[in-house]
């Protein structure tokens, strides 16, 4: 099974001592709120898109609280249907526009790529402060929608309805939807830009951390996709405000049109929403099995494959939406091309825990979390994807299960792993060990129950968005809204450990996990321009070298978690802390 | 690409972080106004034989494509001369060329049931 | 090397001149491609429709005035020739050639939008306009009903032309306010040539105007100019 | 709360066998193909875990092999599912030649249908969005069993969708536009109608009603026997409608309403009956008993009751005859109309609320 073809045997440059607190480092080089809304570094960029985004992913739960609870009962069990419209539409809106979608580029990838890559900070830092203005100008816009009585077209706002039948406040959600498209594009914009032009010497495309390859092909389709569904929603407002438009049945425009229009980014922006946190796994599996990621260009590859075929398939959200029945045979013949690329990464991530060295803590189950969930998440799209199979389960529950899946089963729990991953590198601090755990439990375990019991509702027929349903399927309505409230317990323990580990937390030191990537190379937290400005990095080897135990400068590792611990003395002996001739196998499998 | 795993001793040295400058210092390519104007007068003329050739309608019902192509002619002349594609960046011709692709993918699959929405299977 | 790293323009985060300028560009033309989408999904709609309701569109297309069409083309065109002059100027650091150009290429941009409104308030005055209770006073109405043609897909036409022809015009004021800050930056000494890439960014966008330009006009002025219909 | 509905929801159309046996070949393989991957993450996470094993790792960087084997595999499975849900769709989507055909329109928020012979039935929607004439005559999309039914659909306002769970099918319902779908249903039974495209405040309430039933209870529904299948009045376009319109024109109804002390008898439930004649005897009421007295109504008069009624011989043609047969045929218990119910107007016709929408 296993072959060794080479055997290196160079000296590894010795375990750098650890390096010294950075005085001042970004948090404390000032402390006025002022330096933080004007401050044009990515790292405090990417703070103030954490803290906002937090702010919406808990207002787009409790909407889905309101939505799971008045599904217990079959005639709604406290709110009217009017206010459930509003509220599954809220959440929708928020959770897609205002937390999905910014949650990875914006904290992680703000805050990680210029680190992972070598540089000072993005390519156009004034750009990217805008961006996080522009998005909250967009989210002020939504969230004054919601507020001031809300928006009850669903998230997918299908015209005729949302154009001239709701009474609800579209124009000012829909408005805000376009201005944080722009919010998207400038993120997008600058890290493509940066990744392509401000990369470290020796940092070639082969040796970029996968969160970055991910991350490089998120902002191509925000880039590319965003613009689309910018103009429909300009469309979309034209025709609300003057009454015509080109999406008006009665002129003989095709509301059809704007389906596609829409899907043409809002598919792809699915995969703007699961690509980052398939880049985070990437990194996070691969640190705590200490292992190489098994098929670097197949994963990095099938990165890019999801962003380009992710484009051609938008139509089949819309296979009995009366389009053409050659048209449903193309998209549902491309829809199949985009699960390849889906699977290699799943077949890659397990690869990658082939005989390695494998640690549990909250990252790990959170990466572990995403890949089970998103297994689950991606072979139910095949059911849909399916032209036989879509005829039946569009519009059900099914599909929300589904989506539910790759997205809170993948995207969130990504999400997390990454924040746990890095949150000692940009604070400094660890969190509780075993609270997070806990947390990552709950998570888990309480979004199964969620979300199994819809995928037998859809099966069973009961159609989405909807407030009564036949009393049939209440007990499944039931089960799920009661593992909803397990979900939302998991999620609230991390609003109290993390913060609390900002007081409390242990102090991290510069590479905690003992991780190879760039960003640990500095202190945490990270000093203002993020490296020693006189001993600019320059990489020299891959992104994962675990095996040998080097990170990309080519210096050996500190001793990780479970190592280098007094109750791991058998590790501690083969902790690649001692320089020396190297002596490692490069097996290749099968 | 290079070898992502390239084990430290036969790493190659620091190189290709970014892909600057060929050459032609900071300031880079200076355009000729000859050219310049050369290209205008092209994209000019270009313009006037669309609308002679739209006016008499001499091409039925290709006119639409023929349309077209003029435009695309004339839009790869303001992008190779005026935008300085001729002279730019691999990556800057690619990005160019990837919008282009992208329309492409939004036009071919947007015909693609436009173009069949009515037809019955037979 | 040294004028490549160490000039007043390099920004801190760059290594170099060549590297900023680069990262500039890119950042510009990675711009430029999104505006591509976003045409290009307004073109795709369109392209819809004329597919459905060709005779309609040409009919509607028939009544659009060509000729401030043409002058307006003309016009963009030449802006792009006198943008294109004004990096040259600052390459060569000619501060009053760039001060010329720019400021030619606004006057001929402007010129476009001041043509833009005569054209807008003549079809106003013709009511050309899509909502139905103003469009039956219109001629368009009463020959597309002598012709047989569905007033419905007509007025759909005026839709297009109202929003792409706006579209394009916001597009070329923002454009016209970019130009007049280089006016002040160039004013106020701060485009050395090395600092050149600022007015290129610009011109770019510019460009890209003029280019969505060159295709609007054979679609919604071209499309009809072989029929014989209305005022012309 | 309600017990465990079953497994597999009832499959009632062809196409729902169809659709049943490719969703199970594609749970079946998916679900083998998750579980080989769970199975080896667990075994992978049991058997590498830190602490069997020690920090140090295989340098293992992939296998191209591997790689080109979970590239082509997965792809060729992918596929065979595109193929198989080709042929479904094909079939879903193409209506056979000989299919009946039905309209249904859906507007916000109710569904109404139209059958061949003009018949017409509002089959679901939110009762509280309707007229009282409408809420009256909700009823059911009566279909026949073992035959394909051809559904052409439109939309008054905003996108519906016709779905309808147990045949496993279901079409957007497009404004300005006709779409259509099919059915062939195999089991009689009800079965659910949704609105499976969100169409604002009540779409969870635009549910309705199929009621498959044999050929017979069929043709006696499209023979106008009208009140079959829930709804109160006649069907709209049936003979029964006719009659029922015509019984309240001519006035009928002065006489023969459900007050108790009306000059003439409540007709609920007549037909068919044996009548006591005024003088002896007896008569069946069948329809030549009661065209009879309509023409002649003083020939023979119901026992207990004075011959007051007026002939109408002259003022009734023979389809209208059988028109009012028919809706006397129709009426059950409780369903007289008022005396001063007005005519209800035709289902689909415009109604008040939706003139004024504009």
């Amino acid at each position: 099974m296993t072959t060794a073809v080479t055997t290196a045997g160079p000296k590894i440059a010795p375990v750098p001592p650890e390096p010294p607190p950075a005085e001042p480092n970004y948090l404390n080089v000032s402390y006025s709120l002022w330096s933080w809304l004007t401050t044009v570094d990515h790292k405090r960029i990417g703070l103030l898109y954490l803290i906002s985004i937090s702010v919406f992913f808990v207002a787009g739960g409790v909407a889905a609280g309101v939505v799971r609870l008045n599904l217990l009962s079959p005639d709604g069990a406290f709110v009217n249907e009017d206010t459930y419209n509003r509220a599954f539409t809220g959440h929708g809106v928020l959770m897609l526009f205002f937390f999905l979608i910014p949650a990875v580029p914006g904290v992680l990838g703000n805050f990680l790529i210029p680190m992972m890559i070598g540089a000072k900070d993005l390519a156009f830092p004034k750009l990217n402060l805008a961006s996080w203005y522009v998005f909250m100008v967009g989210a002020g816009f939504g969230v004054w929608a919601l507020l001031a009585g809300g928006i009850d077209t669903g998230w997918t706002l299908y015209p005729p309805y949302s154009s001239r039948s709701s009474t609800s406040n579209v124009i000012p959600g829909v408005f805000g939807v376009f201005i944080s498209g722009f919010s998207s594009i400038m993120t997008g914009l600058n890290i493509m830009v940066t990744v392509h032009k401000m990369r470290a010497p020796g940092m070639t495309w082969g040796r970029l951390p996968l969160f970055v390859w991910s991350l490089y092909a998120t902002s191509l389709i925000q880039l590319l996709g965003t613009p689309v569904v910018a103009i429909t929603t300009v469309l979309l407002m034209v025709e609300r405000v003057a009454g015509i438009g080109i999406f008006d049945p009665m002129i003989g425009g095709d509301p059809v049109l704007f389906q596609h229009l829409f899907w043409f980014y809002s598919h792809p922006a699915v995969y703007i929403m699961i690509l980052p946190g398939m880049g985070v796994i990437s990194e996070v599996l691969t640190c705590f099995s200490r292992k190489n990621i098994f098929g670097y260009h197949a994963v990095a590859w099938s990165s890019m494959g999801i962003a380009v075929v992710g484009f051609l398939l938008w139509a089949h959200h819309m296979f009995v939406a009366g389009i053409s029945f050659y048209s449903a045979l193309l998209f549902s013949f491309l829809s199949m091309l985009v699960a390849v690329p889906s699977a290699i990464k799943v077949f890659n991530w397990t690869g990658t825990l082939y005989r390695g060295s494998i640690t549990f803590q909250a990252p790990m189950l959170f990466g572990l979390g995403f890949v089970v969930l998103f297994v689950i998440g991606g072979l139910t799209g095949l059911f849909l994807a399916t032209l036989g199979t879509d005829i039946h389960l569009h519009d059900t529950y099914f599909v929300v299960a589904h989506f539910h899946f790759v997205m809170v089963g993948g995207m969130v729990l990504g999400y997390m792993a990454g924040i746990h991953f890095w949150w000692p590198k940009m604070f400094g601090v660890m969190y509780s060990d075993w609270w997070s755990r806990v947390a990552a439990a709950i998570i888990i375990v309480g979004f199964f129950l969620t979300f199994v019991p819809q995928f037998v509702l859809g099966y069973h027929g009961m159609p989405r968005r909807y407030p009564n349903y036949p009393a049939e399927f209440q007990v499944y309505n039931v089960m799920s809204t009661a593992g909803a409230s397990i979900l939302g317990l998991g999620y609230l323990l991390p609003a109290f450990y993390l913060p609390l580990s900002l007081v409390f937390g242990k102090k991290a030191g510069a590479n905690p996990w003992s991780a190879t990537g760039l960003e640990w190379v500095s202190p945490s937290p990270p000093p203002l321009f993020n490296f020693d400005e006189a001993n600019m990095p320059v990489v020299v080897c891959g992104p994962y070298e675990y095996a040998l135990g080097v990170d990309q400068l080519g210096r050996g590792l500190p001793p990780g978690p479970g190592l280098g611990e007094a109750n791991d003395p058998a590790s501690k002996s083969e902790a690649p802390a001692a320089p020396g001739p190297m002596k490692k196998e490069t097996e290749v499998v099968g | 690409m290079a070898n992502p795993h390239t084990t430290p001793a036969t790493a190659t040295p620091p190189a290709a972080g970014h892909d600057t400058h060929g050459g032609h210092g900071v300031i880079g390519h200076v355009d000729s106004p000859g050219l310049l104007f050369v290209v205008f007068l092209v994209v000019i003329g270009l313009f006037a034989a669309n609308v002679a050739m739209s006016t008499s309608g001499a091409l039925g019902k290709y006119t639409l494509f023929a349309q077209l192509a003029i435009g695309a002619v004339q839009a790869t002349f303001v992008g190779l001369y005026f935008m300085h594609l001729r002279h730019g960046d691999k990556v800057v011709v690619l990005t160019a060329l990837a919008s282009v692709f992208w329309m492409g993918i939004l036009f071919v699959l947007f015909m693609s049931d436009y173009m069949t929405r009515n037809r019955v299977m037979g | 090397m040294s004028a490549s790293t160490h000039s007043p323009v390099l920004k801190h985060h760059f290594g170099d001149l060549g590297q900023q300028h680069a990262s500039e560009r890119l950042g510009m033309w990675m711009f430029l491609a999104t505006e591509v989408l976003f045409f290009a999904g307004l073109f795709g709609a369109y392209a819809c429709y004329r597919l459905w309701y060709a005779s309609e569109f040409e009919f509607a297309s028939a009544f659009m005035n060509l000729k401030i069409a043409s002058i307006n083309t003309v016009l963009l065109v030449t802006s792009s020739l006198t943008m294109t002059l004004a990096i040259r100027a600052a390459k060569l650091g000619n501060k009053s050639g760039l001060y010329t150009h720019l400021l030619l290429t606004f006057a001929l941009g402007t010129g476009f939008m001041v043509l833009k409104g005569f054209e807008y308030a003549h079809d106003f005055h013709e009511s050309y306009l899509p909502g139905e209770g103003t469009f039956v006073h219109s001629n368009m109405q009463t020959e597309a009903v002598a012709r047989g043609l569905d007033t419905g897909k007509v007025r759909l036409f005026l839709c297009f032309y109202y929003i792409m022809t706006g579209i394009h015009g916001i597009h070329i004021v923002i454009g016209l306010g970019c130009i007049l800050w280089l006016v002040q930056q160039a004013y106020a000494n701060k485009i050395p040539p090395e600092n050149y890439s600022t007015v290129e960014v610009v011109s770019l966008y510019w460009h890209l105007v003029d280019a969505i330009w060159l295709f609007l006009m054979p679609l919604l002025y071209l499309a009809g100019a072989h029929l014989k219909v209305g005022p012309h | 709360m309600n017990s465990l509905p079953p497994l597999i929801p009832v499959v009632a159309s062809t196409i729902g066998y169809h659709f049943e046996a490719l969703f199970w070949y594609i749970m079946v393989v998916c679900t083998l193909g998750g579980l080989g991957v769970y199975a080896a993450l667990l075994y992978f996470c049991v058997a590498y875990r830190r602490g069997t094993t020690t920090g140090s790792t295989p340098r293992i960087l992939g296998s191209h092999r591997l790689e080109l084997a979970w590239t082509i595999i997965p792809t060729i499975i992918f596929f065979s599912f595109f193929g198989w849900g080709a042929v479904v769709y094909t079939k879903a989507m193409h209506p056979p030649q000989d299919a009946m055909e039905i309209f249904v329109i859906g507007k916000q928020w109710m569904w109404k249908a139209q059958y061949p012979n003009g018949q017409r039935v509002i089959i679901g929607g939110n009762p509280r969005n309707m007229t009282e004439a409408e809420r009256k005559s909700i009823g059911k999309l009566v279909l026949p069993v073992d035959r394909p039914v051809r559904i052409t659909m439109i939309s008054e306002d905003v996108i519906h969708d016709f779905g309808v769970p147990a045949f496993r099918m279901k079409m957007d319902v497009l404004p300005g536009r006709y779409t259509t779908t099919w059915y062939h249903p195999t089991k009689t039974g009800e079965f659910h109608i949704f609105c499976d495209q969100y169409c604002g405040t009540w779409h969870s309430l635009m549910v309705g009603k199929i009621a498959v039933v044999g050929q017979q209870e069929f043709d006696e529904w499209l023979g106008g026997l009208g009140s079959y299948q829930g709804s109160e009045q006649p069907v709209d376009g049936s003979k029964a409608f006719s009659g029922r319109q015509l019984f309240l024109k001519l006035q009928c109804i002065k006489c023969h309403s459900a007050d108790p002390n009306a000059a003439a008898p409540v007709l609920e439930g007549l037909y068919g009956r044996r009548v006591p004649m005024k003088g002896g005897g007896a008569e069946y009421a069948d329809a030549e008993y009661i065209k009879q007295s309509i023409l002649k109504p003083r020939l023979k008069v119901a026992q207990g009751w004075e011959p007051i009624m007026p002939s109408y011989e002259g003022q009734v043609t023979p389809d209208d005859l059988d028109d009012l047969v028919a809706y006397i045929r129709s009426l059950k218990p409780g369903t007289t109309p008022n005396r001063t119910d007005r005519m209800s107007p035709p289902v689909g016709a415009p109604t008040v609320r939706s003139e004024k929408k504009e």
